[in-house]
């Protein structure tokens, strides 16, 4: 690293690499994400110490041991309201969030939609691999209905949830999808996340080699079955760009042979549309209804953040009534004096 | 002693607090005890909708709010079944007849008009129609309906409390035009319908007689009237002040902790953040995560939300931050009373943690202590890094007393210092600690340098790193064991009363305080000798109290609870100290332990 | 109440009148859908002994009390949890939740979802008077952004959940709308619910006159803002049936004049599309940003059910395995004798 | 006494497992202890990725895995690094030295290496090259690589251990064909590495002998080895079925308790449903819901799941449902040391809600008896409509020993009734009580005529109605104490252990059960007298036990925690009873005990 004593700084992965060993199982798809998102910090633009990792417990949340900025390894599924309470109180910081798919969806599921709703500047990036890796191999809300695993011998009974559609319907204003191994891809998305101000809703697709090896190998392995989204660009995927995507009568999104359809009919992707009743049916396009799987930003607005109502309701506080005179305070209302 | 009880709507909290600063001006000592019922509003009329407030003054110190009532104020049948058990014989009862019609009393349960049957003959009855005489009073306003003007009754009947103890009327008259200053004529109704109540007791032959209480003697100084929830939210705001920390509240809505919540949200210029969270976990987990940001992080709930904050506070013991978590306990178990007074929150504070997980425990006694109770209980989270609880109750939170507003000067600076600088040559050791305090650097985000990670697993001592060695894990509990003991050094001892060299010692915490103390002069009054001590840190106990408790042949510990502070003590110290506990939901009467005492120092 | 011996019952609405005084405020919508329940409760055709109403705290939560059925007053939030370990342990029930909007999306917000994604089969309905009542006028998560109550006397600053947008992110089978003093279109949605098998989420409108009087009054008054959802028909509404709602391409649902479209370009609503993207674009159709609010049945799609699977699963073990026996599954294993 | 220990992907757990079981089937009594690291899986090679396994067995009855092992098998020089400092001067050590080359030695932080620089010289140090003897073994099998060949090699070293040892090897050889039918490649290549690693020990000069240790002599009867989270498995299924009661089990995973789900999982044909919940405080909410339905609701889990279960627990003790609550404890606080043991959590269950909320707590002693201690727990709970906690702990959990299988028949019932009529007349009174237990009818929903209302508000003595009432509250307070309390008339009475009429006793709870009985004998072996007593039952206490504890000069409570038996002890006892304390994450050496003692016993 080297700073010029002005708080500019030119960082290097090499900077964001903590002194701790790593210790995720070998060929675990956590590797490849930190590794991605140690090269992509220096990105930002900022010295490490404004920069914190909050996370809370799973393999994925072991993530801020790595990382050689501010970090806190919480308890299971609160990091975002830990996060909410450094972020809204220190809107100097940037705050990232590192979760798993039991973490944020099973027992964080309430701080997780809450978060979003709120649009708290928090970027949080939830490692899907579909299990729940660090109690060794149960399913999580992620996985297959009738999935075998440790605590379902006989196979899972419920429906899993859909990580974007719950984002979408808890009012997230920015919405991604990215792959561990897709170090492009999950570069963008980070960026634009970054970008973002208000909280940031990041997908990650991370293979547990343990537990849940392969489960997104038709992403993961098959580029042809990657949906890149690209704003304002009509959605066309597969290996020559045969496919494409329009929208149906019904509301829902669907995957067509581009040949099949007149090219003006495919979608053209608008991240930054308000309404986020499109990017909700482009969540539902998934590997099991359409064979293939949208990447990138689904959805990116702006809208009032948490964090900045809440300072400009102070100033406007102060401004309205000086700052606060704890004499003043105690002495309000009716009082009396004894001689 | 008065209490005015009527129904939800007939504005009883209101008249008290009206009464109570009137007198509080005047100069009289006094507390207060408002009672309301349960958190919805019941159909007017009905037992369950009753709603009181009992106000306590005399011309010398007051301890209590007071067992029985010498006047009682009914505004419907409702109100005087509920509440004409407690007046004392003798006393004054003083009805608005006009609530006492057929539907009313079959809602009161009542088979028979209590004002016709005889079964008040032991009091001294004053039907007023309280009703009809403002609404006649309030004729000549215009844009009054009648039915407004019935509504201005409660300061009819203030009107008339205020003759018959010769209140100063200024204050009242100036509050009814500020608060009102929206809606005019409700303003001049309600200051009618006051001057209409005393110029009825001036005028009225019914009441012969006005008393005049003189002012108590009070150390000199300037004082007010404040509740134990406002004292909470002044010391919390005093604390960010005296700390330099910005304050960071995360909370839920619950009863009785609400109101602080609310309080501090008025208070944004103060540069204090409140945080409306989607459940007391995250409640919690924000106020944890502002303190890792170095705010003054503060969560308060009540008993039923503290339970879901262990498992944060937890976490906070081993990243050893400080954290404020505030209990204002109520009945339980489960929802329990949620608007009653408990105090059996003690042991969950002390132990409801997985594992070895210590914390300490500051308690407030009275209403105005929760002041300096929260400013003690900052201070030791600050130094020690360390979450600590703070125990109110509800009998506190809404009860009130005159306090002697402190100097903001006279307050003890209670700042700390962020580490800048790495500890150990060129690195930085977070968990390397204060040779003395035991409390570890606190290193904020945003100092550069100090990069570090913190989190829940087992952590080497000095590094910080993840440790799964055996004799570490051993060291790391002793040390945070230790921490916590060692604030015994830096608290004050705990202080006896014991004018005559007793026998047997009286030993409280919270808000019996006033209580036991009424007793305790009382017993003394018929010649016995006892001694008092009340504890205000409960974790750890102030470094003397093994050597007070073994000082006397008798320890009794009055709690409203089962016996927990008892069972701590007598865990600690192998004393055999005996309970006084009543679970009532309300705070003990003096009479009652006077009894008590007067037995055990008998025995 | 007659019984005839037979299990057989012809109950009135008297039958489901506890002898517990009702105690909301006067003037309360509480009031009112207690009534319209307790009319409905005969449609259902079981005995009382049958029907079980669990609800967490809050105003709302105190219905079970005035209930002549069994009934369990909870804890905060926690409703959907408990009462899913009954319906789940006892499918001969017909088990009913009752919760706010403070209850069900503030402190229950994860199980909440959680219940709809498993489809337990447990009708949830949801009193949405966006506050919370019982702790006297605090915000809750339906309040609008900006409100001021007691615990945000500047305003709040946080951006609301659409209810019915949050469960159908949640891959809600069952999703519906009604209003407290709407006998017919409440009692309608009640059957509805009622005749699903799964889960069924309902949200109420209901006016707290003490805290947050008149919240509704744009649909609850004016009911020309009523937008009532029949399947299969092309959705109209107001007064005269002038306006009307279609689908944009951007793929919201709006709100036009019936007169300035083509009748055939009108959506036609579909309750029981598998798709729940036009269901969510639906739930988007606010007063806010089209002065008129859909009510009646959004979705109602058939899905495995998680009591039947489990069920299921119990009956194919013991098929497969026999009955438990007990005295075998001790010896499993390797085991030795000493003489 | 034998340790295996490799690398986490080396098999320890499997090898040692194997090794037991053999052991066991030979008729040697026998304790085990499984060591396995965190929670991921660390680096190969590293030394967090170190996974042990201890067996103890002899020919005498056996209460702990013992402190020392005799011989230690070593898979790689992160495993010698970690594990040589516990094995005895003189003891065996046999090294894979394969793995012995400089990357590995490097990840172990060796500077030079332990076989070649003289630091073994105190042991008898076996050099085996475990791996490239297994890969050459299994050179004819077809379809596996050289890279699978050498995964073998632990079956290689479990063969030499049978062989030292004299081990009946047809248990293995039909584990190995049974465990990878699927891969029969994999099975013969298993078997051909166990072969080969018996013969290398009867053939290599190495090993001079092999050790013969006969059979224990053990009350006569069925048996099998089981591990405590088995035995609390099956104890759930027998009380189902003795209650004939459905079960249902709300969880969600945690180390170490998730097994506990995974077992039942697999026992569907019971008629168990196991509901995998998104928290635990749903776990715990949905096995009250499944309780007020009539089933047998058990909510599992360790400590930091726990602390999430206390609201429900609460609601459980005033709606008084019958609810099981097992915590398997780990060593915290907050997220501690997840795979290791400890006894800290007895204090939490205890205290660990808002108000007074008494729960009765049960806790196992040997990974056998959790079976009982599970049928116990459900008994009370059920007799008395309560919840229960019962405690367990990651060494019990993981831990196994041989168990003598009871018979079916001759388990108690504990089928309860529910109730089907009014109880009042025509009225059915939710709350009214059995005069004897104290408990109320359980109606559960389906019953015609008794349909009624419970929540989590304080209610009337028998109407169940919400009440506010402060007498009324008193009393529920009390009962809902004095059923609780009342369970001790139902219980065993302490057994004290002292067969020369010692002068001081040592009082234990939960898995230091076999380590302070081992302590005791040697105690005893060298001339000094000693009693031992221990508590399966925490709340009440047996109701003999302040009579046994006063009966003694000199108490010592050793527990994995810093004295909370002690406290609980104190407090209610006034006895000075002292603590043996040590916090490591690890169960007590019987020679540290011993020490203790013998050092209170001369004092
Ligand atoms: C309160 C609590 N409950 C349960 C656990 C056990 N636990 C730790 S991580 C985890 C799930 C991990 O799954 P996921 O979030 O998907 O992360 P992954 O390991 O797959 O990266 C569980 C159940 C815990 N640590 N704390
Ligand atoms: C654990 C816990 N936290 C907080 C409370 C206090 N509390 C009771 S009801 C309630 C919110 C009620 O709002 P809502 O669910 O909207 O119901 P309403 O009263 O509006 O019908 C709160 C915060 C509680 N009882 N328990
Ligand atoms: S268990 Fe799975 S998710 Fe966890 S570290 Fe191993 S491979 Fe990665
Ligand atoms: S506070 Fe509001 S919701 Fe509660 S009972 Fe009163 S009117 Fe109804
Ligand atoms: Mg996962
Ligand atoms: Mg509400």
């Amino acid at each position: 690293m080297s700073g010029n004593g002005n708080g500019l700084v030119q960082l290097t992965a090499k900077d964001f690499k903590s002194d701790q060993e790593v210790r995720w199982c070998p060929g675990c798809g956590d590797y490849a994400i930190l590794n991605v998102i140690q090269v992509f910090m220096p990105e930002l633009g900022l010295s490490r110490e404004r920069i914190v990792f909050v996370s809370g417990i799973g393999c994925a949340a072991r993530f801020p041991y790595y990382m050689q900025t501010y970090g806190m390894h919480s308890i299971h599924g609160r990091a975002p309201a830990i996060a909410t309470g450094l972020a809204v109180s220190r809107p100097d910081l940037s705050v990232w969030v590192v979760t798993g798919d039991g973490d944020a969806l099973s027992i964080g599921g309430n701080h997780l939609i809450h978060s979003l709703r709120r649009n708290v500047n928090l970027k949080i990036l939830l490692f899907n691999n579909k299990i729940y890796g660090l109690t060794k191999g149960q399913y999580s809300p992620t996985s297959e209905l009738g999935k075998v695993t440790k605590s379902t011998p006989l196979g899972s009974l419920d429906h899993p949830f859909n990580p974007l559609s719950i984002a979408i319907g808890a009012e997230a204003s920015f919405v991604a999808r990215a792959i561990d191994t897709d170090k492009k891809g999950l570069t963008e998305v980070l960026g634009a996340a970054a970008r973002h101000r208000g909280s940031a809703f990041v997908e990650i697709l991370q293979n547990c080699n343990i537990y849940n090896d392969g489960a997104f190998d038709f992403v993961r392995e098959e580029k042809g079955n990657r949906i890149y989204l690209q704003h304002a660009e009509p959605i066309r995927f597969g290996a020559e760009g045969e496919k494409g995507v329009v929208q149906e009568a019904d509301g829902s999104a669907r995957v067509v042979e581009a040949a099949a359809v007149d090219e003006t009919t495919l979608l053209v992707h608008d991240a930054g549309q308000r309404e986020p009743s499109l990017a909700f049916a482009l969540s539902r396009i998934t590997f099991e209804t359409d064979g293939a799987v949208p990447l990138g930003v689904f959805r990116s607005v702006e809208r009032p953040v948490y964090d900045d109502l809440m300072s400009e309701q102070l100033d406007a506080a102060r401004e309205t009534s000086g700052e606060g005179d704890l004499a003043a305070l105690l002495h309000s209302g009716d009082t009396w004096t004894v001689a | 002693m008065i209490r005015f009880a009527g129904d939800s709507g007939d504005g009883m909290q209101l008249t008290g607090d009206r009464f109570t600063s009137e007198t509080a001006v005047f100069g009289n000592d006094l507390a207060t005890l408002p009672d309301f019922p349960a958190e919805i509003r019941a159909p007017a009329g009905s037992l369950p909708g009753v709603s009181g407030f009992q106000v306590h003054f005399a011309d010398h110190d007051i301890l209590t709010p007071g067992d029985q009532p010498n006047v009682l104020v009914a505004m419907n049948p409702a109100a005087l079944k509920v509440n004409i058990g407690d007046l004392a014989k003798g006393g004054t009862l003083i009805v608005n007849t006009d609530a006492f019609n057929d539907r009313n009393l079959q809602k009161a349960g009542y088979g028979s008009n209590p004002l016709e049957d005889g079964s008040l003959a032991d009091f001294h009855v004053h039907e007023v129609a309280l009703s009809s005489m403002t609404i006649e009073a309030l004729k000549g306003i215009d844009l009054i309906t009648s039915r407004e003007a019935e509504r201005s009754k409660n300061f009819f009947a203030l009107g008339l409390m205020s003759w018959l103890y010769q209140r100063p009327v200024e204050g009242t008259l100036a509050f009814v035009e500020k608060k009102f200053a929206k809606r005019p004529e409700i303003a001049e109704a309600n200051a009618k319908a006051f001057k209409a109540g005393w110029n009825y007791g001036e005028t009225s032959e019914d009441f012969a007689v006005s008393y005049e209480i003189a002012p108590a003697k009070l150390e000199p100084g300037t004082y007010r009237q404040i509740s134990g929830n406002t004292a909470l939210t002044y010391g919390l705001i005093a604390a960010s002040k005296l700390s330099g920390l910005p304050l960071f509240l995360g909370a839920y809505p619950i009863t009785p902790a609400s109101e602080v919540l609310e309080q501090l949200a008025y208070l944004k210029h103060f540069g204090v953040r409140t945080f409306q969270a989607e459940d007391e976990i995250a409640a919690s987990g924000a106020a944890l995560g502002a303190a890792f940001g170095g705010a003054l992080g503060v969560t308060t709930s009540a008993g039923p939300g503290i339970v879901l904050k262990s498992e944060t506070v937890g976490l906070a013991v081993t990243l050893e931050l400080p954290l404020i978590v505030v209990d204002i306990q109520r009945a339980g178990p489960s929802t329990g009373m949620p608007t009653k007074p408990e105090q059996a929150d003690l042991l969950m504070v002390m132990f409801g943690r997985n594992s070895e997980s210590p914390v300490p425990v500051v308690a407030a006694s009275t209403p105005a202590g929760c002041f300096h109770a929260a400013i003690e209980a900052v201070r030791i989270a600050i130094k020690y890094r360390t979450p600590v609880f703070l125990l109110s109750d509800a009998y506190l939170a809404n009860g009130s007393e005159p306090w002697l507003i402190p100097e903001v000067g006279a307050l003890a600076d209670i700042s700390t210092e962020f580490a800048t600088e790495p500890n150990d040559g060129e690195t930085f050791l977070p968990y390397r600690r204060d040779a003395e305090t035991l409390a570890r650097p606190w290193a904020i985000p945003g100092t550069p340098g100090l990069e570090h990670r913190i989190g829940g697993l087992e952590k080497e001592d000095e590094t910080g790193n993840v440790s799964y060695d055996p004799e570490n894990h051993d060291l790391m509990v002793r040390l945070r064991a230790a921490k916590v003991a060692g604030i015994a050094a830096d608290i004050p001892e705990l202080e006896v009363d014991d004018p005559d060299g007793a026998e047997t010692l009286v030993l409280g915490w919270g808000s019996t305080y006033g209580a036991i103390g009424a007793a305790a002069r009382r017993v003394r009054a018929t010649g016995r000798n006892v001694a008092t001590a009340h504890l205000n840190h409960l974790n750890p106990f102030p470094r003397n109290t093994g050597e007070v408790v073994r000082a006397y042949d008798k320890v009794l510990i009055p709690e409203i609870n089962l016996g927990q502070l008892r069972m701590l003590v007598r865990a600690e110290f192998l004393v055999d100290a005996v309970g006084y506990n009543k679970v009532r939901g309300r705070p003990f009467r003096a009479a009652e332990l006077e009894d008590a005492i007067t037995a055990l120092v008998d025995s």
